[in-house]
């Protein structure tokens, strides 16, 4: 027993001392993806590390990589457990890793101090801390292309273009951890502002698919509109749930981690009506969905299950590899390097500039909002859709709705400066 | 008999005067009466047997002496004070030990280990002391070890002092048993059958020590037993019991001529 | 060969009380002692990454064997099963962060033992109910506590400074210079700290368990019933164990957020996390300080070792061997219950014990 | 301080009052899931019974079972072939246990064999993961003839709505309490199981093989968890947090005592009603969610007072 172990033990460190060595050779741009395929929020995370390494993939079989250097995307499975992402960081963080996407709120925020020591930027794509969006005060941290208090900001503009805000109620579902509770500080502000009032709801992460108390205490306190921060099983079964005590279904709104295929399939039919926000276009009809369907699905390169290609978080798994390619692109041709750091990549990340013409030249036309990047603003004040489950698939049903810069914009000056009042250490920048 | 402040037996032992009476005892289990009205007393230096058939309350009784069981009726003296209704470990401090029938011996543990926990009781240090295990900690350690080292040289099991318990054959096990009861320096020591299920060599040997402990350190002892023979060799007095009621209450040779005690023992139809 | 005891005789029992008293174990516990503190931090473990090796591996075993340590005493020494580990962890976490925010110029090292204190408060509070009931309803309990506590870290936002966020984020903290906390503090600062305050509370669980408060524990757990006969006070000996248990956990959990991951919100302590650290103290061996030590190391590693193979030599994916680490991980803890329920510790003193008769088999 | 004892004692009896039909709406949830959770405790108090286990597992059994079921549907097996091959699949877990865990660790202290199914739990997740992946899978619930949808009954312009699986569920729940004492009464299995409950020495030496005993009430906790993860199933899809759910058994159990049929049943009410009533009147109190740690915190009160549980005996210590 113990033999063994010694003998496991030594044989893994040698493969691992391997393996590290190979990743560094030349040319290459590392690109580590923390995806989580087990775990309680397994079904949303497949999606997602899906997109993510067949758009490289892609990239890789139809250009050769970026620039003429090959992409290496290496998997760390994290479970969305936040010792494992530790692990995962470790274990990729020393063969040259250029930017890190945690799609976890707790990592993320374990990630946000190490960024600026280790020199490796953060793409926090549409979640983790909103104040990060604040490109001076943190340097290092991105959460292109919307931060959670744009997106409710647009969500409330959408209420209030449909009805009015003023004088309801607004019911708040979300799930009970760091990400579900960040939007709140925004709601309070605005609350008394536009004049709505909220009632909570809170989903514990272990009550996730046993939520018939908290859709009582709906029914209860008769909410006019009703907002979900929600994630993996938790949203099948709040669709399940409402349906069943009759809330009017196109009164519900969930955010962008709260409107997948994954999380209304299973409600099907009786979810018909429920709107979702989005933020990345939804479908295969993208040249560029195409060209992954051709050189990693069809040629048996991707794990993806066919049919789940083109669907929503399918897509904003490739979303996020495509900013990540174009800050790459960006971070060479400003280096003027093939292989390119962590540090070069940060600048990469504050250049790019996915212009409708760019969209359209990735065959993604009509994908997203265009958004550049930008040194003083990390959230890129990305606008967000909202689209409206048919019954079997989603309908786009409004245009971009940009933020509330002007109410947002202070809130998350004040949350970034919060956040450095106890860190007296703490680096910030100054644009200009 | 005598209430006087010393005793001598038939056998010509001197006994000194009640240490524990028993008064009136009652002992209830739901509707189940275990115990009905029983009285006796146990005096000084004495080897004192409590004997009986089958369920006939005498376990119990070594329960109610070393408060496990708690009466619904009587009251127990000690020492010429009522005793209160006390936890066990309250008695065990009081100087009562005891033996069990079925041997309860601490299983994860050496011999040495468990006639130490015997020692409980006498070790002060506090526990910022026993964090450290230096100075006065290690001090007492060793001290009681030493004790303890003796008690296992008296019982003669010096050479299964590191084995753990769980292991040894039962002879071995039971005499673990006394010396860890030993350990406390009991001044009342109560053995629930102390020579059950042994073979005669192993019960002479038990006899022996049992003699010696009563002669060298003068504790008092309260036996269950079996066997007849051995009780009328160790006893002093002896008492009986059957089916929770008193049958007699005297010397060896005494309760052996009994009627009552006879019909219990064959078995007579009542 | 080796190993042989022969020609070393105790000639007194201060001696024989030692924690090691063969000289070859000595000298085994002196060579740990010199790597631990000499090789690990300067070259971390040779073939790795030295990041890897201090962060993935090293700093969170060291943490999880005081961790293991503390759940031993309880489960192990006391035989009271406990599946509140994660939450006890996360109170001497709260405890540390809300200790760092109020005495900001306090010794960081201090406030991390001092937390535990809290965590040890608060054990003895929920180990109460044990003074009544045993074994499986005991783990009702222990649950009541996890899920109690789990709702507190949420909901009671005193805890967390009302971040946002709900998360405790570490502040950089220095001692005599050094940055020992925060993102800037080096993997070997934070190692030496933790395996200093590991090494310590390793000694103090040892002779602990060595002497009459050991002992009370081991009572309880072989027999309660003629513990308390033989004069075992019966709250004093599980409250104690309650308590010292739970500083040890305590101090692990703010370890483990303060010198290792950084930030930490509810998920770093839910009931996953319980189950995993009771694998370690069975795997490891209950009731042996040593086998805590294995035990973490081992439930630790070996997933990140499986991965790592799986994935050069078979070229199976992490996913995979994430579910098969967790089979073989359930499949390790029945085998080991079967065929010997004093884990590793015990295996390990069977290999000693044939190398004291090698090269006679017998 | 006024406000604060209203709220506690006056307020949330006014609201029941205020609107009674939400009243009858939040106990039939409440009793819906304690339904549910009774199904879980039976499974425990089964195995208990029969072999002195306390199967931590059972709630893992749950899940493992509607995943299979699911899962085998997904690869294209008819709905009732997939039925009857997870049953199968339960038999050759429950042979399993029995041959390779429970017979080896005989006479084992309870502990060990508790930490034992610990153990086995995690070979579960692992092994459900690992086949039919991690993702949440929906019920096939009218593939199985389950009714889906929902009536309505309007109490003087109230409105109560009944989900017809929540009916179906609790109907079958019921079917399955009587067959099982229709079995443990009248057949010869079942009188041996009893047998074996009240003593195993006794039953030893009327000649039942205890070995075949523990496969029998292992597969009947099987067939117990299949039935209870296609009804939770139905209800909230099938993933692996039903795991941590289904802990809630636990306090069940204490409840009822561990060997009590009916005390599973009554304790899974007290249980399920209890703490939707808490959560929706006085959970608003402590800032709600109290339903995560409600059922553990009253079952260990309950402990202080009553160990044995609603059911069961009174315990003798004996030396």
């Amino acid at each position: 027993m113990l033999k063994k172990l010694i003998v496991g033990v030594l044989g893994a460190a040698l493969v691992t001392g391997a393996s590290y060595e190979t990743a560094k050779a030349e040319d290459t741009l590392y690109v580590p993806s923390l995806s989580y395929r087990t775990g309680p929020f397994a079904g949303a995370g497949v999606q997602i590390a899906n997109g993510f390494a067949d758009y490289f993939a892609m990239l890789n079989a139809r250009d050769g990589g970026i620039g003429g250097a090959k992409i290496i995307m290496e998997e760390c499975e994290t479970a969305y457990n936040a010792q494992k992402g530790v692990e995962c960081y470790e274990a990729t963080k020393g063969k040259g890793a250029l930017v890190y996407n945690p799609y976890s709120t707790g990592i993320t925020l374990q990630l946000i101090p190490k960024a600026p020591v280790d020199e490796i930027p953060i793409l926090s794509m549409g979640y983790g801390l909103s104040a990060a969006a604040k490109g001076e005060t943190f340097p290092w941290t991105f959460t292109y292309p919307a931060s959670y208090w744009s997106q409710m900001s647009s969500i409330l503009k959408y209420i209030d273009a449909n009805g009015g805000v003023k004088g309801k109620k607004i019911g708040f579902i979300y799930l009970d951890v760091g990400y579900g509770k960040e939007p709140i500080p925004l709601l309070e502000a605005l609350g008394p502002k536009m004049g709505f009032e909220v009632a909570y709801f809170p989903v514990g992460v272990k009550e996730m698919q046993a939520q018939s108390a908290q859709w009582l205490n709906v029914r209860k306190e008769r909410p006019d509109w009703m907002v979900m921060w929600g994630f993996g099983a938790m949203n099948a079964s709040a669709i399940k749930e409402a349906a069943k005590i009759r809330y009017p279904m196109d009164k519900f709104i969930g955010n962008w981690w709260a409107a997948a295929d994954v999380d209304l399939r299973p409600v099907g039919e009786s979810g018909k009506g429920y709107i979702g926000a989005n933020f990345s276009g939804i479908g295969t009809d993208f040249p560029a969905v195409q060209d992954m369907i051709k050189h990693v699905v069809d040629a048996g390169n991707s794990k993806a299950d066919p049919a789940d290609v083109g669907g929503v978080l399918y897509n904003r798994g490739m979303f996020n590899a495509v900013i990540v390619a174009e800050a790459i692109a960006a971070a060479q041709n400003a280096t003027g390097k093939k292989s390119i750091t962590g540090a070069d990549m940060r600048v990469g990340l504050e250049t790019f500039d996915l212009s409708a013409a760019r969209l359209g030249e990735l065959g993604l036309a009509g994908f997203t909002a265009p958004i550049k990047g930008d040194c003083a603003d990390h959230e890129g004040a990305g606008s967000v859709f909202m689209q409206q489950w048919n019954g079997s698939s989603w309908d786009q049903i409004s245009d971009p709705i940009a933020p509330m810069t002007d109410e947002v914009g202070p809130l998350l000056t004040d949350a970034a400066a919060q956040y450095v009042s106890d860190k007296p250490e703490w680096k910030t920048q100054s644009c200009n | 008999m005598s209430t006087a402040e010393t005793f001598i037996t038939p056998d010509g032992r001197t006994i000194g005067a009640v240490m524990m009476e028993m008064k009136n005892i009652t002992l209830r289990f739901g509707g189940v009466v275990a115990i009905q009205d029983i009285s006796f007393d146990i005096r000084e230096g004495e080897i004192r047997a409590i004997i009986g058939p089958n369920g006939a309350g005498k376990s119990s009784m070594l329960n109610v002496i070393n408060g496990f069981y708690h009466p619904q009726e009587g009251e127990v003296w000690f020492r010429g004070a009522k005793r209160p209704s006390m936890k066990p470990y309250q008695i065990a401090k009081q100087g009562i030990a005891r033996t069990f029938q079925n041997i309860a011996l601490f299983k994860g543990m050496t011999t040495v280990e468990n006639v130490m926990t015997g020692r409980q009781l006498m070790m002060k240090k506090s526990f910022l002391w026993q964090m450290l295990r230096v100075g006065p900690a290690m001090t007492e350690e060793v001290e009681h070890r030493r004790r303890c080292e003796e008690i296992i040289d008296f019982l003669e099991i010096q050479h299964i002092r590191k084995e753990p318990v769980g292991s040894l054959p039962y002879g071995l096990q039971k005499r673990v048993e006394l010396a860890r009861a030993l350990a406390m320096e009991p001044k009342l020591l109560l053995l629930d059958e102390p020579m059950a299920g042994m073979n005669v060599e192993e019960k002479e040997d038990m006899s022996r020590f049992i003699l010696d402990v009563n002669d060298q350190y003068g504790t008092t002892i309260a036996l269950i037993e079996h066997d007849m023979s051995v009780v009328m060799d160790l006893a002093d007095r002896v008492v009986c019991l059957d089916y929770g009621k008193m049958l007699a209450d005297g010397t060896p040779s005494e309760v052996q001529k009994n009627q009552a005690v006879i019909d219990a023992y064959l078995g007579v139809e009542h | 060969m080796f190993y042989r005891e022969a020609g070393q005789y105790n000639t007194t029992y201060e001696q024989d009380l030692q924690a090691f008293p063969i000289k070859q174990d000595k000298i085994g516990i002196a060579i740990w002692l010199v790597l631990a503190y000499l090789f690990v931090p300067f070259f971390g473990i040779p073939g790795l990454e030295y990041g890897f090796a201090m962060n993935a591996i090293m700093i969170p075993v060291l943490i999880f064997t005081i961790t293991t340590i503390g759940l031993n005493i309880l489960v192990g020494f006391t035989g009271q099963i406990s599946l509140g580990t994660g939450a006890f962890m996360g109170v001497g976490a709260y405890a540390c962060y809300k200790l760092t925010s109020y005495f900001p110029d306090t010794n960081i090292i201090i406030l991390i033992l001092a937390s535990g204190f809290v965590s040890a408060i608060v054990g003895a509070l929920f180990g109460l109910p044990s003074l009544r009931i045993k074994g499986f309803y005991l783990v009702v309990a222990t649950l009541a506590a996890q899920f109690f506590l789990e709702w507190c870290f949420i909901r009671v936002g005193w805890l967390y400074n009302y971040n946002p966020s709900g998360a405790i984020e570490v502040p950089q903290r220095e001692v005599l210079g050094w940055i020992v906390t925060g993102a800037s503090a080096e993997p070997m600062t934070r190692y030496l700290v933790v395996l200093s305050i590991l090494v310590f509370l390793a000694i103090i669980a040892g002779n602990l368990t060595r002497g009459r408060i050991g002992r009370s524990w081991m009572m309880i757990r072989d027999m309660d019933i003629a513990a308390e006969l033989i004069g075992v006070r019966p709250l004093t000996a599980k409250l104690s164990a309650f308590a010292v248990s739970s500083y040890f956990i305590g101090v692990s959990g703010a370890l483990m957020v303060f010198m290792w991951l950084g930030a930490a919100e509810v998920e770093s302590f839910d009931v996953n996390h319980s189950f995993l650290y009771l694998f370690m103290v069975i795997l490891g061996g209950l009731g042996s300080i040593t086998g805590s030590f294995m035990g973490a190391a081992f439930i630790w590693t070996f997933p990140i070792i499986l991965k790592e193979l799986g994935k050069s030599w078979f070229g199976i994916n992490a996913t995979v061997m994430e579910n098969v680490s967790l089979v073989a991980i359930g499949v390790m803890i029945v085998v080991i219950l079967i065929a010997e329920p004093h884990g590793m510790a015990r295996l390990w003193q069977i290999v000693k014990q044939k190398l004291r008769i090698w090269p006679f088999p017998h | 301080m006024t406000d604060f004892l209203y709220s506690i004692f006056v307020g949330p009896f006014a609201d029941m009052i205020a609107l009674p039909d939400f009243l009858m709406q939040v106990l039939w949830e409440g009793f819906v899931a304690g339904v549910l959770y009774a199904l879980i405790a039976l499974g425990f108090v089964l195995i208990f019974k029969a072999s002195g286990v306390f199967n931590f597992a059972q709630g893992i059994m749950v899940v493992f079972s509607g995943l299979t079921l699911v899962g085998l549907y997904e690869l294209g097996v008819p709905a009732f072939m997939a039925l009857i091959i997870t049953l199968g699949v339960m038999y050759v877990l429950a042979f399993s246990v029995e041959r390779f865990v429970l017979r080896k660790l005989v006479n084992q202290p309870d502990i060990i064999l508790f930490m034992a199914t610990i153990g086995l739990t995690n070979i579960l997740i692992g092994l459900g993961q690992w086949i039919f992946g991690g993702e949440t899978k929906t019920m096939i619930t009218e593939q199985l003839w389950l009714p889906t949808g929902s009536s309505v009954w309007e109490p003087n312009g109230g409105l109560v709505i009944f989900q017809h699986i929540d009916i179906a569920a609790t109907v079958i729940a019921v079917l399955m309490i009587v067959g099982l004492g229709f079995f443990f009464s009248y057949t010869k299995v079942g009188r041996a199981l009893r047998a074996v409950a009240d003593d195993h020495q006794a039953s030893l030496s009327v000649g039942i093989s205890l070995n075949q005993i523990w496969v029998i009430v292992w597969f009947a906790a099987g067939i117990v968890a299949l039935v209870t993860g296609i009804m939770w199933g139905a209800r909230s899809d099938v993933s692996f947090s039903l795991q941590i759910i289904a802990l809630k058994a636990l306090p069940v159990l204490v409840l009822g005592g561990f060997t009590s049929i009916p005390g599973a049943i009554v304790g899974g009410l007290i249980i399920g009603i209890g703490e939707k009533i808490f959560e929706i009147y006085w959970g608003p109190l402590f800032g709600s969610g109290v339903e995560g740690w409600f059922a553990y915190v009253i079952a260990l009160i309950f402990l202080l007072f009553r160990p044995q549980g609603l059911f069961g005996d009174k315990i003798i210590e004996r030396v």
